[in-house]
């Protein structure tokens, strides 16, 4: 019964941001007139509700799902790691250096050397504000910050120098080799990397539920004094964690080389970018493994989704990012009051007592 | 005289639990009323309601004759009624004239235009003329963060007198004081009486009670279970009607000379500095033996608490060395302490012992998390935390309503039985137990100081740090004072009079005979 | 709307020819290189009565190309610079070219469509490419020969030019990225300064910024300031929005800037010298034309649009012209003149400008009277 | 000389939205509502008042509609976030993302890249100071549009509002202990709104700054990260205004530097960009290495 009560409540927290955000949206559709139930079917439709749709959605789910993981890791701890797009930049970049100018002959072993190589960039981006924070306090988050405008800056001067594709008339690496390519599934374009997000989706699923690490992380994140005093040894775990969110997000960024980008160009991962939009998913599902999936696919749609309001309609698909800053300002408040449910439990247990 | 305060069935409900239930209370005029009870019995929601802070569910309240109702502290200030609460309700990066002065602000003023700034030197001097007029010790510069706890609670009750109360609200006052600042806080409290204040107390400590009290309210699951002058009771009486059996109110330690047992635990010459490079704790040695309590006694801010943060792996020291059993244990991590042996009862319980927000089977395995009936290849099993919680729940009498719950909605009392019985069930040799019975109910200080003697008589050590004298007098084998920072004197309870304690943690040494 | 009449029958409208153009990240009202493209459409449409559309993609060209190919698109116009699904395919996945043999797709502004050898690898797809370089030469030619005579043409009032031989004779170039697509720019115009510049023994200072992105334009303002502190009287801007910075910022200093892709000079009349050209207008309407004419086929699998072709050029300078002032209006049109001849001389081919864009080295030496700083 | 000057100009030139943005981020940071939509906040300043001006030519009307509508915006951010008690992180960038939306959504409608106004240019509002307009580097401080004066005045300005006012004490007790500010019936939801509304006031400022005076046009982003490089400002000053503000202006300096002196960097120009970020880092750094120095504590404040 209350279980139940629960979870009705949870849909209805987070249907009724999105309704609210559509019948918003619908209002602009309409005032510049134009049928917003047209514009939400082709919308929803195409990227949820055909089969190859929806494969494509999870494509573009998956280095969001990777880089969701990478925040929840640190936020959960109540470490800020702002510095996840940087990391994951620097992992896309260098795993796509790496698979295009290392002989990787094997598809196999090629791509794992890619991950590693990019997860270690992702780790040594982390490292610094790691250690500056366990060892002397210095604020993560503005370290972080700042780290990801001198990695962007960074890549970019090598891009456009020493690494720069000299045949191609623009901006970008050398395309990595056919070798390391993930393939396509059928005629969408999943790869088999959105199982490997899946199962690292599971582990971390177990790791931060049912683990020593997961509780420490939890108990940090709740009262890190407490955590302290009860030998968690806080400073090193702030340096495992951020190392772990760094390499995750490495990895993100070498799996979305290795089967979208093939190449690393200067809008690698698009505006806002990989890492942000990581951090919304992952702050919308509450940090939670599960919910962040849901988050990723949710967001991954509506990305899909607005390419298809260009290509079918004559709405600006600029009225979808309207739409998902809507959903996101409405999503960060919950309607239906936590406190209530508190009460409720606070006299369940109560009765229980007596 | 007149009633000031009166409750005619005043009811206070959380959904469906009755946290008051039709309390009649009668407080009068210039006198100072003791409310007592068990944790959890109802004794800060029914102030908190007196206060305005949180609003009947049913009854009425009657000041001085007239029924109000309050909505918030504004209009209990405006009824002359102030409230000191047990967490204090300071700004601690403000200083003490800004505190008092909070909300009601002076401004400079040019010619009879009264401009948007601040004039901080008639405030000073506002509060320097207060402070004056009561008597009170007090820097009115110094900021919040800087003074003791006692002097933050004179300025708590500072910040009520200029607001012109004359119903003074004080609960827990004395849970965190030194035993000084006790006799203090009394000799304040009875001082404003004679000024015509009127004074609501709520304590857990009967000899207060008895000091203070013109009358006494006992409170138990909510309603009022005895209304008695002080005059016509006891502390026994009072005991037996808040916990409803005859409680031991000192259990003693039953010394038996064990002369010359094996040394557990020795310090030599320990010291650090804070973070301004200031040295908080000097060359502190000493030697625990088995079967031994040792007592560290002296007033808050001499260095017991960061003595406590060494010798607990939450500090590191510049000089010195620490022994466990001849093992160099020196600036050892918290988790190597505890795996070597040592139990921990922090000082403060829900900063550093228990995590609120936590479930009560986390918090019973936290800081042997990673032990292997727990936790096998890095995972947690969770069965057999739920087994040891509810082990724990049985064996050390925890009482709780939903054991799926947070231990934040445990009362104080068996909040602490947790982190009690976390720590002795893990079979340490030697236990660190800081402040084990603040803020709790004469109940549970029984079980916890008859928990703490059972663990020694078993062979093992203790370290007592307690700010409550009269706790380590009874307990402890042999007590250490410390006076900034060094020990200034080391005695044995049974042959010393609480008077030479106060001249040790004062810092005098008396003369040898 | 562009898919205008829905009520129209639906054989007739399965008829239609279906065009698309797939934006590059600047966008489709960039007043530039992708609105040209549009207008080229548009004006095919009303002509031919062609149907299409414009997508700016956000999840990538590749995808996009692959939906409006599946959607029956006959022929694509990708104005972004990526072509490797196309042309090679990508992830184990068949090119896009060869996946959907019925659609024509166009390449702009570079050449994928070739193997190591030089031969073309898909029949259809046409690269179309734009001699900027040439223009840009003229636009260079244009820059020195103003600077030397900035005095006579201009008012004082209105205009603060560093005298010529107090320093003024040195011009800015702001780049958008290091890339041969903007180099060809950059070298093109320093040829160009050169040539007047050797012709009247006179020698430049050339600063150059090749990082500045497509979108900041503060970025722009401020590179063009410290370039104008300089001494600098003209910055070339080849980078997008940028470049509207640092016309906003010529004008502020009342200096002059030129700008790129479209016909810009209107943006601040009077503090913009010329814009080069790069039409994008042109290819697309003639091949939408040879298309309905059923002589798609029949096209060269590269398009090579030079001066000739009125697809790149400077403006006809008219805007600027209007603040001429009267002294000088003689010395201007001594200036166009010039202008003129240098364009019939890369017309004829005697005067060869670096063409980045085919991979051409640019060798400093050849520009003995520009000094690169 | 010359590029002494050049660079003194440009620090301020470059620190004035930023410390804007600081003063405004202050406020908030000291009540303990963590306001990441400076930057959203900003660029819709940015975009309105370039909008009006270019739909009106009416400077007045232009100005009062970008403060209008950030402050719009601040009520947004205090409606969900103090009122609703929703996410502060999540809601600021769902800010950011909406104002960056609005604007590239009506830019698409008026079918426009970016607006550039012509009949106004950054020149136009250009202010020289007399007398110091005559003296060597000095004249520096000359030559700036009215919001860059009034970002610096307003360091000293929002000191006293901050430490010598009711408003600014009660708005540090907020942040510091609500409970404290309740028991004393000061309304804490509205000290909270109030900060935050005068935070989104200074980023209008810095908005309109950026797009309508200095460059007289606005284009899609154009706030580039100002917004998050003042957060981090306002951490590495822990919300004192003079230090957040010298931090801004330090970036300011690095900023100037970089830009003027990657001019003779050749080909390593593209490096130079990064010098303002690393420099806040190292500084950063330093500064808690030397206060962390005596630090014998091992608990962590989170
Ligand atoms: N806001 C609340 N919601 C639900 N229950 C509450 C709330 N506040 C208090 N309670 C419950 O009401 C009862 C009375 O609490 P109260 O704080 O008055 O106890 P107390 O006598 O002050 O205890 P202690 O001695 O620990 O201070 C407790 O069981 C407590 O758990
Ligand atoms: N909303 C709530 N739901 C459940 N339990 C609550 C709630 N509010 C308070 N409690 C519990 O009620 C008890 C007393 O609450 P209160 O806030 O009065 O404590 P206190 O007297 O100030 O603190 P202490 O326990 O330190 O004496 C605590 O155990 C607390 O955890
Ligand atoms: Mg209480
Ligand atoms: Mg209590």
């Amino acid at each position: 019964m209350k279980q139940k009560e629960m979870i009705v409540k949870n849909i209805l927290n987070s249907l009724v941001p999105i309704l609210a955000a559509f019948i918003l949206g619908g209002i602009i559709i309409l005032a510049i007139g134009e049928n917003p139930f047209t514009t939400y079917g082709i919308l929803i439709r195409k990227s949820l509700f055909t089969w190859k749709g929806f494969l494509n959605t999870l494509h573009y789910a998956t280095p969001l799902i990777l880089t969701g993981l990478a925040i929840a890791v640190t936020f959960k701890a109540n470490v800020y790691n702002m510095g996840v797009e940087g990391q994951m930049l620097l992992g896309g970049f260098f795993a796509g250096v790496a698979g295009a100018y290392l002989p990787l002959s094997t598809p196999l072993v090629g791509k794992l050397i890619c991950f590693v190589i990019a997860a270690l960039c992702g780790m040594l981006f982390a490292l610094p504000p790691a250690l500056l924070k366990a060892r002397y306090q210095v604020n993560e988050m503005v370290v972080t910050l700042m780290l990801n405008y001198a990695v962007a800056k960074t890549l970019e001067f090598l891009t456009t120098g020493v690494f720069r594709d000299k045949s191609a008339g623009y901006v970008a690496t050398p395309v990595i080799s056919d070798t390391i390519m993930f393939q396509r599934i059928g005629s969408s374009r999943i790869t088999a990397f959105f199982g490997m997000a899946l199962i690292i989706l599971f582990l971390m699923y177990i790791l931060m539920n049912h683990s020593k690490l997961g509780f420490e992380m939890k108990a940090i994140g709740k009262n890190a004094e407490f955590a302290e005093a009860t030998g968690m040894n806080v400073g090193k775990k702030i340096i495992i964690l951020m190392l772990l969110s760094g390499a995750l997000s490495g990895i993100a960024g070498a799996g979305w080389m290795m089967s979208d980008q093939f190449k690393y160009t200067l809008s690698f991962s698009e505006n806002p970018g990989l890492g942000w939009d990581g951090m919304l998913i992952s702050l919308l599902g509450s940090h939670s493994p599960i919910e962040i999936l849901i988050a990723s696919i949710f967001y991954a749609a509506l990305k899909t989704g607005s390419d298809s309001i260009n290509m079918y309609t004559s709405v600006p698909k600029e009225i979808v990012e309207i739409i998902q800053a809507i959903i996101i300002l409405f999503l960060a408040v919950k309607f239906i009051k936590e406190k209530t449910g508190r009460k409720n439990r606070w006299k369940q247990s109560r009765k229980e007592a007596e | 005289m007149n009633s000031m305060v009166q409750t005619i069935n005043l009811t206070k409900k959380f959904g469906d639990f009755t946290a008051n239930n039709k309390i009649n209370l009668h407080v009068k005029e210039q006198e100072i009323k003791c409310i007592v009870g068990e944790n959890g019995a109802g004794k800060s929601t029914l102030m908190n309601m007196l206060y305005g802070l949180l609003q009947p569910t049913d009854g009425k309240i009657i000041i001085r004759g007239r029924e109000v109702t309050m909505k918030s502290p504004l209009d209990a200030i405006a009824n002359g009624i102030g409230m000191v609460h047990q967490h204090f309700k300071l700004v601690p990066s403000l200083t003490v004239y800004e505190n008092i002065l909070l909300g009601l602000e002076i401004k400079k003023k040019k010619g009879s235009l009264s401009l948007p700034l601040i004039d901080k030197e008639a405030e000073i001097k506002c509060v320097e003329k207060l402070i004056r007029d009561h008597g009170f010790e007090l820097n009115p510069t110094d900021k919040v963060e800087d003074i003791s706890v006692g002097a933050r609670q004179r300025v708590e009750i500072l910040k009520m007198l200029y607001r012109n109360v004359n119903i003074l609200i004080l609960d827990e006052p004395t849970a965190v004081l030194t035993p000084q600042e006790v006799d203090q806080l009394i000799h304040t409290l009875k001082k404003l009486k004679e000024q015509g204040k009127t004074i609501i107390v709520i304590t857990h400590k009967l000899r207060e009670v008895m000091e203070l009290a013109d009358s006494i309210t006992v409170i138990k699951q909510g309603s009022i279970v005895g209304d008695v002058l002080k005059a016509e009771t006891s502390e026994r009486q009072l005991a037996q009607m808040m916990v409803g059996r005859d409680v031991v109110l000192r259990v003693e330690n039953l010394r038996k000379k064990s002369a010359d047992t094996k040394v557990l635990y020795e310090t030599r010459e320990l010291t650090t500095v804070n973070e301004t490079g200031k040295e908080v704790v000097s060359d502190i040695s000493f030697k625990l033996h088995q079967g031994e309590i040792l007592g560290i006694a002296g007033v808050e801010g001499n260095g017991q608490s960061e003595l406590v943060k060494l010798l607990t792996g939450l500090m590191c020291s510049t000089k010195g060395n620490t022994w466990l059993m001849g093992k160099d244990i020196t600036n050892w991590w918290p988790n190597q302490l505890r795996e070597a042996g040592i139990g921990i009862i922090p000082e403060d319980r829900y900063a550093q012992g228990l995590c609120k927000e936590m479930s009560i089977s986390e918090n019973c395995i936290a800081g042997y998390h990673g032990q292997e009936d727990i936790c096998r290849y890095g995972l947690h099993r969770t069965k057999k935390m739920k087994e040891k919680r509810d082990r724990f729940i049985q064996e050390f009498d925890i009482r709780l309503g939903d054991p799926n719950g947070m231990v934040g909605n445990l009362s104080g009392g068996n909040a602490q039985k947790v982190i009690i019985a976390r720590e002795l069930s893990a079979a340490p040799q030697i236990l660190i137990a800081c402040q084990p019975t603040r803020g709790v109910d004469i109940g549970s200080i029984e079980f916890i100081h008859k928990a703490i003697l059972k663990f020694k008589e078993a062979g093992n050590a203790v370290i007592l740090v307690s700010s409550e004298l009269s706790e380590i007098m009874s307990l402890s084998d042999r007590v250490i004072v410390m006076y900034k920072g060094r020990i200034s004197g080391e005695i044995l309870p049974e042959k010393t009079s609480v008077e030479e304690v106060g001249l040790l943690m004062a810092g005098i040494t008396p003369t040898e005979e | 709307s562009k898919t205008s009449d829905s009520s129209g029958n639906k054989d007739e409208k399965d008829s239609k020819m279906k065009v698309a153009i797939v934006c590059s990240s600047a966008g489709q009202n960039d007043n530039g290189y992708n609105q040209s493209a549009v207008e080229g459409a548009k004006k095919a449409a009303k002509e031919f009565g062609i149907e299409y559309k414009v997508v700016e993609p956000t999840t990538g060209v590749p995808q996009a190309l692959e939906s409006l190919a599946e959607d029956g698109y006959s022929i694509i116009f990708n104005l972004e610079y990526d072509f490797e699904a196309l042309i090679k395919g990508t992830g184990g996945a068949k090119p896009i070219a060869e996946a959907y043999p019925n659609t024509t797709f166009i390449c702009m502004n570079d050449n994928p469509n070739q193997d190591e050898n030089g031969k073309t690898l898909h029949k259809n797809v046409i690269s179309v490419l734009f001699d900027v370089h040439e223009s840009s030469f003229v636009a260079g030619a244009l820059t020195a020969l103003v600077i030397e005579n900035a005095d006579v043409l201009f008012d004082q009032a209105s205009y603060q030019f560093t005298k010529a031989d107090a320093g003024g004779r040195s011009i800015g170039f702001i780049g958008g990225t290091n890339s041969n697509g903007i180099t060809v720019f950059s070298f093109g115009y320093l040829e160009g300064i050169n040539y007047i510049a050797e012709k009247l023994g006179v020698s430049y200072d050339y600063y150059a910024k090749y990082d500045a992105g497509f979108t900041d334009s503060s970025t722009g303002g401020t590179v063009a300031g410290t370039y104008y502190n300089q001494g600098a009287n003209v910055v070339f801007a080849v980078a997008g929005s940028v470049g509207d910075g640092v016309t906003a910022k010529a004008k502020e200093v009342k200096k002059l800037a030129i700008q790129v892709d479209a016909n810009k000079d209107d943006q601040q009349p009077g503090y913009i010298l010329t814009s080069v050209i790069k039409n994008t207008e042109v290819p697309v309407y003639e091949i939408v034309k040879q298309a309905v004419a059923g002589k798609l086929a029949e096209m060269d699998a590269v398009q090579n649009y030079d001066l000739a072709s009125g697809a790149t050029s400077i403006t006809d300078l008219a805007v600027i012209e209007k603040h001429i002032a009267d002294s000088g209006k003689t010395k201007w049109e001594e200036i166009k003149k010039e202008v003129a001849e240098a364009q019939s001389q890369i017309a004829s081919g005697k005067i060869k400008v670096t063409n980045a864009q085919k991979g051409e080295e640019f060798k400093a030496e050849k520009c003995p009277n520009v000094v690169i700083k | 000389m010359e590029l002494l000057c050049n660079i003194l100009y440009d620090t301020i030139y470059h620190s004035t939205p930023i410390i804007l943005c600081v003063l405004g981020g202050l406020f908030a940071y000291r009540a303990n509502v963590l306001n990441i939509a400076l930057e959203g906040m900003m660029l819709n300043a940015a975009f309105v008042s370039v909008l009006v001006q270019y739909l009106t030519g009416n400077i007045f009307l232009a100005v009062l509609a970008a403060i209008v509508s950030t402050m719009l915006w601040g009520m947004v951010f205090s409606a969900l976030g103090i009122s609703f008690k929703g996410n502060v992180i999540v809601i600021g960038l769902g800010i950011n993302l909406m104002t960056l939306a609005i604007s590239k959504f009506v830019l698409k409608i008026m079918s426009l890249a970016n607006i550039s106004l012509k009949n106004i240019g950054a020149a136009d509002f250009k202010i020289d100071i007399p007398l110091i307009k005559a003296i060597p580097i000095l004249n520096v401080i000359s030559g700036h549009p009215l919001i860059t004066y009034i970002a610096f005045l307003a360091i000293v300005f929002v000191g006293i509002l901050m430490y010598q006012t009711k408003f600014g004490v009660y708005v540090r007790v907020v942040g510091e202990n609500e409970d404290s500010a309740i028991s004393l019936g000061i309304n804490s939801v509205y000290y909270k709104y109030a900060a935050v509304l005068l935070g989104s006031f200074f980023c209008a400022l810095a908005g309109i700054n950026l797009s309508l005076e200095r460059m007289a046009m606005f284009t899609g982003g154009m706030t580039a990260g100002r917004g998050f490089i003042a957060i981090a400002a306002i951490y590495c000053g822990q919300g004192k205004p003079v230090v957040s503000a010298g931090y801004a202006i330090l970036f300011g300096v690095a900023r100037a530097l970089a830009i003027n002196l990657s001019i003779y960097a050749g080909p390593a120009a593209g490096m130079f960009d990064i010098i303002p970020y690393v420099l806040m880092v190292i500084v950063l750094a330093v500064v808690s290495y030397l206060k962390s120095k005596n630090e014998k504590l091992r608990i962590y404040k989170l």
